[in-house]
């Protein structure tokens, strides 16, 4: 890092000059607004930060950000950013992506790069639709979505975007929403602060093609019941008096309960930081529909060693134990010979 | 380095030839390619020139003894400047049946078999759908047969120190090459030294192999069967250091002295695909060298790392072949779009599909030029032996990064693994391709304020300034969507998007202002001339040296660069009343010219995965001769 | 089915005029492709020949009120026969300021501006970069404008009815369509009936659109604004019933229609991507034709679906645009491997990389000929019109099926969204494209058992028998290896795969055989020709018209197989002395039928992301007859 | 189904005139010997079946059966299976894949067809390397592995095949390893019998390229206390007297316990029935790696509805509701006027 990026920058400082082009009301402002508040807290500068996108309404992002920025193709920005991040790991490197480009054409490089632990944060739109293409539904959409393209109801079961993401390794994985700036903010920091691929889902409002899909859960007067924020340490609870909690049975299974019933000590206390993925999964599917009690926040959060790092130590070892690489020695690595003129 | 003493030029009774062609052919688990390799760095030590060609079978183990599960080697030495593994071998080593069936009627007449008589069992003999005997059926009368017990022997020599009946068994091969290095007068040192190194670890393989090597040698000296000995005189190579390489090691050895000589850090993305997988397992072993290898989850990804890497200001390079070519047309595309340098690597095998996988070819010429969506032009280049793929990769990654475009680089199966002696270059000699970053702003706004400009060309290369990420002031966006030239802001304007694409275009047609002017070689005033690009320059050579000394005329213009095309090209085609174009394929070069220039050339097509032999292109020479004539 | 009354011709003081171009502009919130599909309904029933253009952009909602913005129709309207949307407009409706800057260059000199003026306030100039205000600064003077308070008068229409004043502005849109409608003398039941079946279901809506465009028609009346009106008498288009369709339903139904002629059911693996969505979007609505779709999870997907489809036995189609061909070449590979008929769809749009989604451009013939790996040859065959995309499917499904080969379809964007009068076919008259499965063994062994060799090749066709699963004693495996000829094992040996790669490509060379001959349109005597192939059709036709009018003499062939080419057009070309290839990319088919004849074709090329007009085609004719009397 | 089905079948009738063309000693063998055997017992007949691989040496497989088969391209098979599985889903569709096939180039349809779940039964011979190849390390190779492609070690963390199926909403999910016949043939019958995406994945020694790595779990000696067989409904119990258990602890985390400290009634039921797949998810990784006791045998098998057959029901009621296609009315829904001859 160069010493530039203790250099303070306000908000500003992180938005570009082209004008913003989603459709009036789209959760993307909210998202947008969200990242460029939070950017000059985090001290770092523009010139070290780079914003990959692929291709959708969410991978405009990347332009409306002053900083580097690639709107690369569709599905391959974590490959894309993968590159970014090994021959830079000095780097901040954001992903922006939607559930169309992570899920479906997308979905080998977002598990493999969360497997390889590449040093990038990825944020996922998910509106649960295909925004750009005028509304066909994703690998998160609901079965039985009527689109253009399923006018007899989609059979396709939708993916849960943070199941896939425990699924492949992913060492950091977190849910927020496009109506709460401030939790966002709260979730993208610690994902940025994060050394590794962290993935963070946004429930993002498609209000033109799939209008108020989590009404349900982050609609203001249902979010007290529907919304259960994790905090690392803490039982888990929610409710409007948080009367309500969440206990793992002795049969493997995770149970809604009234904390009253069960008593304060029988609650499940999160653990953020546990190595074993099972009980980030098992909370990430404790909803598997947007109608009932939902958590967010950060399931889970590990250390473990970012690729871009592992990759440039291999290069430090290799130069500590063979020294700076010497062309005239490589050339006559596999053994050479010399004909002389007298022949 | 072993400098080169005769040491067997002493021995009385060996017979002087100028040249000799031998093929090592067995099982699979016979240790045919380590032989060969093994025989060819004795000759390369020894001073003569040479050329090799490796051939095995796609399956990881066909069944031990049958046909499928041949593998051979095939070495050409020569006391002259050769270029082909020969066309016709002049001796057979057959380690089992199945070998001599595949490889029998590659011999020439009369030539020298050397068989392992042990295999020729009733087993053995079915494998191979032999239903007699050939050591006895007289099949074999028109050949010179040396039969030896190769198994039998080198168990005499091995077990009494102590090796197994089963190891003993592995080491034949060292049996036969210690054969045939007495029959050709190869110094031993070498190979022992060799044998005590690579086998330091298992001592007992180590003697094992070391004892059968001796007997084998021995046996040729002391038994009648084979005969007097020959040699092939050292080869007036120019002076200098050379070594023995394979086109996939200089390759990859190219792309290291290029990010040297470019003093950019490389990043190479890549999936494993044969025969392009050494290049990724040779640059892995060079971190030392700044050299940043990822094994990616597929070609798709590994062409998309290489865009990242370039973005990021490192040389940025995939590798590949077959399939996975087709794969990187989408992120080359966007590379194209982003103007990022950024090098595709094919090393070209047999399809289409899955199609051949260790059989070589050269059909991707067409998918390079125009496998592409939309009107994405960029540079094509191609290697022509195995020591130029280090030159061709220097030259790629000048073309990519002077003209910020991703460039494709074509080599083949048979430059991959073909082997060569290379006259080492001066690293000092190599060119200096660096390029500099831009850090200032280059457009100033009606108010006074600069900004950075992405698309704000330089007007004699139309390059884009590259700028990279840690760069102040200097943040900027680019993406695949059409964009305004100069600002680099997304623009759909039919003005601005017919500018872009002629830009583009005039920018690789640009670099044709950047070649040397093509070599003629062979005879200016033929009536005839040879268009030839990539591997088949090998073939080519040997075909015009001996037409030429056959006292034919005839002309040989050989390609490097295949987009642009040279700007000389078109008038040196047009002098000649015949051109013909051979290729790997089944015509795609020729086609390519005969739009570009509207002359008559007609390609000579071998798609048999295998290259050219000197004869096949002598033969076409003859052909277009003629047919001149006969239009006169 | 409304039987053409021509309800106005009674209407006196009418201008008779034999055709008209007018554009609709606004922002895309206004609803602007409604009106200009709706006005074109009403003047296909009204029976004249038409041909429209809508453009719109790319961001699902630019800005409101800004120039990127703007999502404008334009329809051409004739009583004669025409293909294109026309050049310049007559007619230019603007709703707003933007609308009028992004399109006033296009209208021609003298045409008529009609604008809503309520929309020309400081906030919306502003956005449309407009310092001054074009209504009062004299910048119009050289058009004849009506300035029309549309909101307003919308308003007050709406709201009695007790629509909300901000649902009353979204009405405005009819409110143009009903003064226009009376200006041109469209009937206007269609259009009221449509309306209310429309919007059946909000009938706050429905009333509100009636009375908008009911107010704009009597605007029309009542108003001298407007002055006289003009007619535009139905086409004699020759007797039949007729429908207006755009390219991709067209070609969505030919697909349904040769799964029905090829009694095969149909499956389709598709990923959305504009413009290739709509035929994924149409066909998933006729599930009770049997009709499989699947929206897969990328492209690579999609096509590999429909190879696994077209095994099954299944007539396997996969549709896209833009990168998305890029990502089909290696499942095409495949299928020309395994020999199994499947459709490629590819509806091109502007390149490279993402390009320019929602504009045409035909550049993708080289990737369609040239871009899989190896030597894969497969038949390219392009559609020429919206009305054309219907049966160019069915010939693309009929070469596919009776040749066992993937087959690559083109159309554009400007085919897949432009619409035109269709006469509708007699689907009795529709080709028998079926084929019959192999259910027999076809080869016998010396012990004289039988079996099953999927590659023992039709002799005439070269096609391989299709056994599908679920039959019995026909079970066998194909795969993307090199496979012998006959038994289909696999096998690599020189002289086999030399022998499957001239087979695969006499195959589809051999398809020329079954191709009708050329049409040369036109003057067969003319020094010069036109050589055509995809959506250039229209332009193309209108400039031969006219210069044929004008009495030049040219002739014009129109290709629709490109891969492979007629037998007939060498020749065809020859007898010409000037040959000029018009394409929307920088002269792909030039090259190819130059480097094919050695004929100094001559490129005209535009890469604008929209189609030719008929001027610059008529002007490209002009300077070729120059050319050529100047050779003379 | 055609009455052919009923036929009663015998290896021979399974087994191919091609010759098998893997390594000596290979454990390929023991699986295609495996699947042999079972064909006859499934009671379906070889023209009913079709085997769709990728590349690799795995992927030869089809070769060898006699049956219907695709061997494809590398990583492709899922998708490909499923044009056939949609076409035809009166056929067995059977997938052949390898780690690399199924998990590197083929993640993205892998996932994909087992979220659809596409009615098909997916073998993947995890054998941790490229075999093909010729040894390169793989999606499943360990943390440090020396192979061509990594001289200096890997530093790719491996996914774990059944954590990826699991994320990915697989329907079934098993595991079994190339040495055991019965084993084998029991959990390959179980796949096929389930309707829609199974998901096997066998332990498959690359005597080559990566000789030995399951031996610490399935070397004959080490089975007992290695092992872990999953059968449901039955307490989850292992060790050469059975004396080893599985517990589910309030905190969310599985724990292996002697089963005398925590007593019978304290060990965890297996339950593969249980639509949440968060059990299955824990036993998946209570070992990730190859030295400490692993579950085998069934993980998860829930009912679901599977792809092909819910698209040949849209059809059908398609067809029930408008009657069959007709294409003279097809042409005229978007409505049509004459042109009557006397203008
Ligand atoms: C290779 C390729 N295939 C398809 C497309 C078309 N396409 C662009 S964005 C998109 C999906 C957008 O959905 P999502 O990722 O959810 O983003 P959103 O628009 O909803 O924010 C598709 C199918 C493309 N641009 N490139
Ligand atoms: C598109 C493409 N990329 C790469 C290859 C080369 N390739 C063939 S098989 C293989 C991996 C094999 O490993 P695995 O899937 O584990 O199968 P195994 O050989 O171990 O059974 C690779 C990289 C290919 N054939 N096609
Ligand atoms: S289409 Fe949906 S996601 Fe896209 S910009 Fe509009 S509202 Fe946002
Ligand atoms: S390389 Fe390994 S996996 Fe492949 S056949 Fe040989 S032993 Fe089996
Ligand atoms: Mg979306
Ligand atoms: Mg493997």
């Amino acid at each position: 890092m160069t010493d530039t990026t203790v250099r303070l920058t306000t908000k500003k400082d992180w938005t570009s000059d082209q004008e913003v082009r989603w459709c009036p009301g789209c959760g993307d402002y909210g998202i947008l607004l969200a990242v460029q508040m939070l950017m000059p807290d985090l001290g770092v500068a523009p010139e070290n930060t780079v914003f990959v996108s692929g291709i959708g309404c969410s991978s405009r992002f990347p332009y409306y950000m002053s900083a580097y920025g690639i709107h690369s193709i569709h599905g391959r920005a974590p490959a894309i950013a993968t590159g970014v991040a090994v021959a830079r790991p000095d780097l901040d490197v954001w992903v922006i992506t939607g559930d169309g480009d992570a899920l479906s054409i997308g979905g080998n490089h977002f598990i493999h790069a969360l497997r390889r632990n590449v040093n990038m944060t990825i944020l996922l739109f998910n509106n649960r639709i295909y925004g750009l293409t005028k509304g066909q539904y994703s690998p998160t959409s609901e079965v039985g979505k009527i689109t253009k393209s399923s006018p007899f109801g989609s059979i396709d079961p939708p993916f849960n975007p943070l199941a896939v993401a425990l699924g492949a390794e992913a060492s950091f994985v977190a849910r927020t929403h496009d109506l709460d700036r401030k939790h966002m903010i709260e979730t993208f920091r610690a994902a940025h602060d994060h050394r590794g691929a962290s993935f963070v889902e946004i429930f993002q409002n498609c209000n033109v093609f799939n209008d108020g899909a989590f009404d349900d859960i982050t609609g203001r007067e249902q979010r007290p019941k529907m919304m259960i924020d994790l905090k690392h340490g803490e039982p888990i609870r929610f409710g409007p008096d948080r009367e309500r909690g969440v206990v793992m049975g002795a049969d493997g299974q995770l149970r809604l309960v009234d904390v009253g019933d069960v008593g304060e000590d029988a609650i499940l206390v999160h653990d953020a930081h546990r190595h074993d993925p099972s009980l980030a999964f098992a909370l990430a599917r404790l909803s598997n529909d947007d109608h009932s009690p939902t958590p967010f926040g950060v399931f889970r959060s590990i250390e473990r060693p970012d690729y871009g790092t592992a990759v440039g130590a291999q290069l430090a070892a290799a130069s500590d134990k063979k020294g700076p690489g010497n062309l005239a020695d490589l050339l006559r690595s596999n053994g050479s010979w010399t004909v002389t003129a007298d022949m | 380095m072993t400098d080169i003493v005769d040491r067997d030029a002493a021995a009385s009774g060996t017979e002087q030839i100028d040249h000799i062609v031998i093929r090592f052919a067995g099982d699979s688990g016979d240790g045919m390619q380590l032989t060969g390799d093994r025989f060819t760095s004795a000759s390369a030590v020894f001073g003569n020139d040479l050329s090799t060609l490796p051939e095995y079978p796609a399956e990881i183990r066909a069944p031990a003894g049958s046909i499928n599960g041949v593998s051979s080697f095939q070495v050409h030495i020569s006391d002259h400047d050769i270029t082909t593994p020969g066309d016709a071998p002049g001796v057979l080593v057959a380690m089992n049946p199945a070998a001599l069936k595949a490889d029998l009627d590659r011999l020439m007449p009369g030539g020298t078999l050397i068989l392992n008589t042990d295999t020729f069992d009733e087993r053995n003999l079915d494998k191979a759908d032999y239903t007699t005997n050939p050591l006895d059926d007289g099949s074999l009368n028109g050949y010179r047969v040396i039969k030896v017990p190769m198994t039998t022997l080198t168990k005499d020599a091995a077990i009494p120190l102590g090796v197994k009946a089963r190891d003993a068994d592995r080491s034949k091969n060292f049996f036969a090459l210690g054969l045939v290095s007495f029959m050709y007068s190869r110094p031993t040192e070498a190979t022992l030294e060799w044998i005590d190194d690579r086998f330091a670890k298992t001592d007992l393989v180590r003697q094992s192999n070391r004892a059968a090597f001796l007997a084998g040698y021995h046996y040729g000296e002391t038994t009648e069967e084979v005969g007097h000995r020959y040699e092939v005189r050292p080869a007036h190579l120019p002076p200098g250091e050379y070594t023995t390489i394979t086109g996939n090691v200089a390759l990859a050895w190219g792309l290291v002295a290029a990010a040297h000589q470019a003093k950019l850090p490389l990043t190479l993305g890549s999936y494993p695909i044969t025969p392009a997988s050494d290049i990724l397992h040779e640059l892995s072993k060079h971190k030392n060298f700044g050299v940043r290898t990822v094994q990616a989850e597929d070609e798709i990804a590994a062409a998309a790392i290489a865009v990242g890497a370039a973005f990021s200001g490192h040389l940025g390079i995939t590798t590949t072949s077959g399939p996975g070519v087709a794969l990187k047309s989408e992120a080359t595309s966007l590379a194209v779009s982003l103007e990022l340098p950024m090098l595709l690597i094919d090393i070209q095998r047999g399809g289409p599909s899955t199609g051949l996988p260790t059989k070589t070819e050269a059909a991707d010429l067409n998918i390079a030029m125009f496998g592409r969506h939309g009107e994405a032009p960029l540079p094509v280049i191609a290697s022509y032996s195995p020591s130029h793929c280090f030159f061709a990769a220097i030259e790629a990654a000048r073309i990519a990064i002077k003209y910020r475009t991703p460039v494709i680089l074509l080599s083949d199966g048979y430059l991959a693994n073909g082997s060569e002696p290379w006259r080492l270059p001066d690293p000092d000699d190599l060119p200096d391709i660096s390029v500099a970053f831009a850090t200032e702003h280059n457009h100033t706004l009606d108010d006074g304020t600069t900004e950075f400009w992405p698309y704000l060309r330089d007007p004699v290369t139309l390059a884009r300034p590259w700028a990279i990420p840690g760069t102040p002031g200097m943040m900027h966006r680019v993406g695949g969507l059409e964009k305004e030239d100069g600002s680099g802001n997304i623009n759909y304007s039919p003005a601005n998007h017919e500018k872009m694409v002629h830009l583009r275009a005039a920018k690789i047609a640009g670099i044709a202002n950047d070649l040397p002017p093509l070599e003629v070689r062979g005879d200016a005033d033929a009536d005839v001339c040879v268009l030839g690009w990539g591997s088949t320059w090998a073939a080519i050579d040997a075909a015009v040296q001996r037409t030429r000394r056959r006292g034919g005329k005839v002309a040989w213009v050989h390609l490097v660069h295949l987009n642009p095309l040279p700007r000389d090209l078109g008038d040196i085609l047009k002098r000649f009343r015949r051109v013909i174009v051979p290729e790997l394929n089944l015509g795609q070069l020729c086609r390519i010219v005969r739009g570009e220039y509207l002359v008559d050339a007609q390609s000579i097509s071998k798609v048999q995965g295998l290259p050219f032999t000197a004869i096949e292109i002598e033969e076409a020479i003859e052909q277009a001769m003629t047919h001149v004539e006969e239009l006169s």
